[in-house]
């Protein structure tokens, strides 16, 4: 079956879910009239799609933590604590990691042995484990809409049952749930499984039924920069409406400087709509997400605080729609409830006081969108160039040739030629382009903005710097300037 | 010197069930820039891809990163398949987040030397020191 | 004596002192030739200004937290705590309240209960009461340079004592340290009294050593606008000048909006400059602070957190010098030292962060600093005329006039006709301009954008809208809006 | 109802050397728009200035704010200072942050009933509960 970027036949996408729904036992719970009829069931004001669409007519910025426990009463009592004393306005079921990887049996063993600890043994909710029946008692206990968040390469079960279960949001797409989180599986096996995500999608979508879709924004979370992650973004975005996707929240994680950020959320809704437009995606409706601080945390919770209130300061400058938020336990791992709900209120204290702050403008802010925008639009049209209009096979090609690569990915399928660093005001730029197809104009702005910090310090440009870079925040600082 | 040191191979990867490629990039470039061949096999590497890689490059040293907590469980009997495979005397390097939780550096390091490791870092430790102690270990004297 | 800006006459000074020093049994422990011998052998880099003037030659944000407490060694204690678990840049000594109106006898009973119960039942150091020796040891025992800070109308004593005890720099001012501290303590005398203080700085300063002064400038900290604590940091300024202080720092508390925050500490940097040098003040060095939130706080921690953090990223946008640090106590009262520190962390955490951030530019920021400038220049030009070229008698019947005019300050020597409220932004405008010397441009100015507010609010102007802006950020709100 | 309140005058004021004069603006204007009839002796003020306005006014009750932590040195002996004056049976409000450091509140609240207080409020109190309070010990029936 060759990939294209052409929506699922139905009988196709029938034959596939036929083996899906058979590859577990709780797949057998799924029947899709009735899980359209109970999805319909749920109004307005706990569907996320809507809550968004609302937040983007405001202009307000709405915070949603990341959790998710192993076992089904902890988990509904960590939401609704997240809910009441985090005042979260949107709620998350993050998945565990052997779900992720398909590996029911072992998330399996994890429920048990968290039965018989008392304590959750997975780092996240087992949601096809539990099946449907489960999923809908988490997203009934609580009033906030529930999104499912993973990680999750292969994700078709996990979508069957999360939309079954009364999910009205799920994240990933086929590259920013590939290239970050995996090391061989080959993007055009990535992308065809998120095809079909997508399609149950979509035809929830046809069904009267909104359901939200987030590609995973922020990718490594290390340097990544707003022209890659935007590519990303925009591919999974054109690719998921062609099989019918409606909402779409697209995302982008914080690199630290103000400017840059402001003009990468800004720069995403408006490259967005218009890629979305020009491929006569008319109807859907672009939301974004912040995410504050993917790096490395200081281990003291106050200073904690201090990156994760600089996001959310980030996030309501920019007006992105919601922003996902950090715990002051960071660095240490998996939080208690307690301290995600510190996370959050510190959040929602902030973009509460920065909800009537004007939307920012000058001189430095248009500039910085429109070099988001030269450099996005060019990756995007040589990928359209590659795949012959087709932007699945260019996605593909693309990969292979390196003209889009992720810095510092796992997956094989990924060049990792690019070399990013930061310019002289924390902003990130490339050292290397790999085979980025840039102009010369767009690669003479980064050497330049590099060379200025590199003469600051009195020291050439160098991997050297990317690495102090990268150590830089858990020593207090953005950029790791030599003095 | 410079020539020396390239005859240098070293097989450079991240244990177990891991995905964190940061690190390791940092660590390629970090290695090759000082001038020795890097043989790295990434992430979510076995210890028999550490094993097949050092033997087939007839490499001088393996470089083990691991992030994720499970290093002591990851790298338990390593030596012992060095010793199997016929390069018994391999310099055996590891680093990072070894263990899970916040522990005394020193027991870690002590635990990791006793599994047959040459030397063990802590979280937070530059290149440019495993680099010092290679040139080090390999008779290799320092400019400066 | 009639009150004029003249510098004090060494034989006056000296008649003075000598009542002063007799006023209470410490006095008696100041030797000036000795004082100087000591302060000589203070070094540099644990002198105050010092510190002040790379930072701002570096364009970096110090921070400094408030603190201190009734006995001497519970009070290094904590300023060694502040210093090195806070990781505190600069440090304050707090007087307590009854040593701020001359009461030692009330401070001395206080110190006594304090030994006895065995915690600190007053809610600072009582420095007069503790004399030169103690003062010393507090010194001494930290790295950082410390400051004394009150919020005394007549504080020659504690000002002899303080400088003789070793501290290298000294807030307050015949202004700052009335209006919004007293109820009934005439300008004249506070003026003249600071005078008093400003000179021994002075003597100080021929003598070789270098004590910063910083006028206190968040006044009654509740919606004051730019123009009111710039009208005054200036007066202090130009009053401490004419003594022969040479460090000033200027301050300005956080209203809030950003635009308006960074306007406010750029402009009152070029306004002070402007006014020195206009008046032949030509080698005083001119530094800023910029003071965190100052209103009520929130009374859960992490939001706490989220208001500090706020006013962090605003000082270092606006690259102020310094910042004066909240803790996530605030709302309960005077903070333990570990509530002390967090705050600190949570703030350097940012500062560090933000110290490569651009300074920010906008056609919005160049507007506001105009506007600030304008109603400043207005304020001062009219107290010149009213004191014929005389500051000093300017201000005092400037006050009389109400053309200089603290909101919410309790003294009887204020008019109290301002009132002050928030536009639809946050910034802070006038609802009510008392007998400020406005031109009709500067007042349709503030008058529209309150109108623009209260349209959106469907309501009119008031003095409610005044209250809910003044319980607005304790609720988690900027602008006390009615939705 | 309206006409009722008027007739409850309240001494109001910040005791001891505090100069907080924001909140004390605020309730000066709350209490009057709820219909008392206002004394406000300012900040700064002392015991004897509480009481002597309250003999003078036959006041119903002083509401004693203090906001800079020495409130308990400050307010002890005020229902004596009452009693002398005749006036022992008025009612005595406190509230602001009343003690130095962070402390359990209904330890706090305990120790101002104990030294003559009809009631404590801990700091954040909103004006309306000491308006309905005040209709509340006076008899009046809240209509809601």
């Amino acid at each position: 079956m060759q990939l294209t970027n052409k929506r699922l036949e139905w009988d196709q996408f029938l034959e596939i879910r036929r083996e899906i729904l058979n590859s577990w036992p709780t797949g057998q719970e799924v029947d899709l009239e009735e899980a359209i009829a109970y999805q319909s069931k749920i109004p307005d004001n706990r569907r996320f799609a809507k809550k968004l669409e609302t937040a983007k007519q405001e202009g307000i910025t709405l915070a949603q933590p990341r959790a998710g426990v192993a076992l089904v009463n902890e988990h509904i009592e960590l939401l609704r604590y997240l809910e009441t004393e985090g005042e979260a306005d949107l709620l998350p079921t993050t998945i565990d990691s052997y779900t992720r990887q398909n590996r029911y049996n072992e998330a399996q063993a994890g429920i048990d042995e968290s039965r018989s600890v008392g304590r959750s043994m997975l780092n996240g909710f087992p949601a096809v484990n539990h099946g449907v029946v489960a999923c809908r008692q988490v997203v009934e206990s609580v009033i906030s809409p529930v999104q499912v968040r993973h990680g999750t390469p292969d994700a078709r079960l996990l979508t069957e049952i999360s939309l079954a279960g009364g999910f009205t949001a799920y994240e990933g797409g086929g590259i920013s749930y590939n290239i970050p989180y995996a090391k061989d599986v080959p993007l055009e096996r990535s992308i065809r499984d998120w095809q079909y995500a997508d399609r149950l999608v979509g035809y929830y979508e046809e069904r009267g039924i909104s359901i939200n879709r987030e590609p995973f924004g922020p990718l490594t979370g290390t340097l990544v920069p707003p022209c890659i992650s935007h590519s990303i973004a925009i591919l999974e975005a054109l690719l998921a409406a062609e099989q019918g996707v409606k909402s779409l929240t697209l995302g982008y994680g914080q690199c630290g400087n103000l400017t840059q950020d402001v003009a990468a959320i800004r720069s995403l809704e408006e490259l967005a709509d218009e890629y979305l437009s020009r491929f006569g995606y008319q109807d859907t409706v672009v939301t974004t997400v912040f995410h504050q601080w993917m790096g490395g945390f200081p281990q003291d919770e106050s200073k904690a605080f201090g990156v994760i209130s600089w996001g959310a300061a980030t996030a309501a400058l920019a007006k992105a729609t919601k922003v996902i938020v950090k715990t002051p336990h960071e660095a240490m791992g998996i939080p208690t409830k307690e301290a995600n709900a510190s996370g959050i209120k510190a959040t929602k204290q902030i973009l509460n006081m920065l909800k009537d702050q004007p939307l920012m403008q000058s001189q430095e802010l248009t500039e910085e969108k429109e070099l988001i925008k030269a450099e996005t639009r060019a990756i995007l049209e040589k990928l359209l160039e590659f795949g012959e209009g087709d932007i699945a096979v260019g996605t593909v090609r693309g990969f292979q040739a390196g003209v889009i690569d992720v810095p510092f990915a796992p997956s094989r399928y990924n060049a990792g030629k690019l070399l990013p660093a930061r310019d002289y005001y924390g902003a990130v730029r490339l050292l290397d382009f790999g085979n980025l197809p840039f102009g010369e104009d767009i690669k003479e702005i980064h050497r330049e903005k590099i060379a200025q910090r590199g003469k600051t310090e009195g020291r050439e440009p160098s991997f050297q710097m990317v690495i102090d870079d990268i150590y830089a925040i858990g020593k207090g600082m953005l950029v790791g300037k030599v003095r | 010197m410079v020539e020396e040191k390239k005859q240098l191979t070293l097989v450079l990867g991240v244990i177990g069930a891991d995905v964190h490629a940061v690190g390791n990039r940092i660590l390629e470039y970090a290695f090759t820039e000082a001038g020795f061949k890097v043989v790295n096999i990434g992430v979510m590497a076995s210890q028999e891809e550490f094993i097949n890689a050092a033997v087939e490059t007839n490499a001088n040293a393996i470089l083990v990163s691991s992030l994720y907590g499970h290093g002591e469980i990851d790298c338990r009997g390593l030596r012992e398949k060095a010793v199997e495979a016929g390069i018994g005397d391999i310099k055996l390097y590891v680093g990072g987040n070894l263990v899970v939780g916040k522990q005394d550096w020193q027991a870690v390091e002590k635990k990791f030397l006793a599994m047959g490791f040459d030397r063990a870092y802590p979280p937070g430790t530059m290149p440019q020191e495993a680099i010092d102690d290679l040139l080090m270990d390999f008779g290799f004297v320092q400019k400066c």
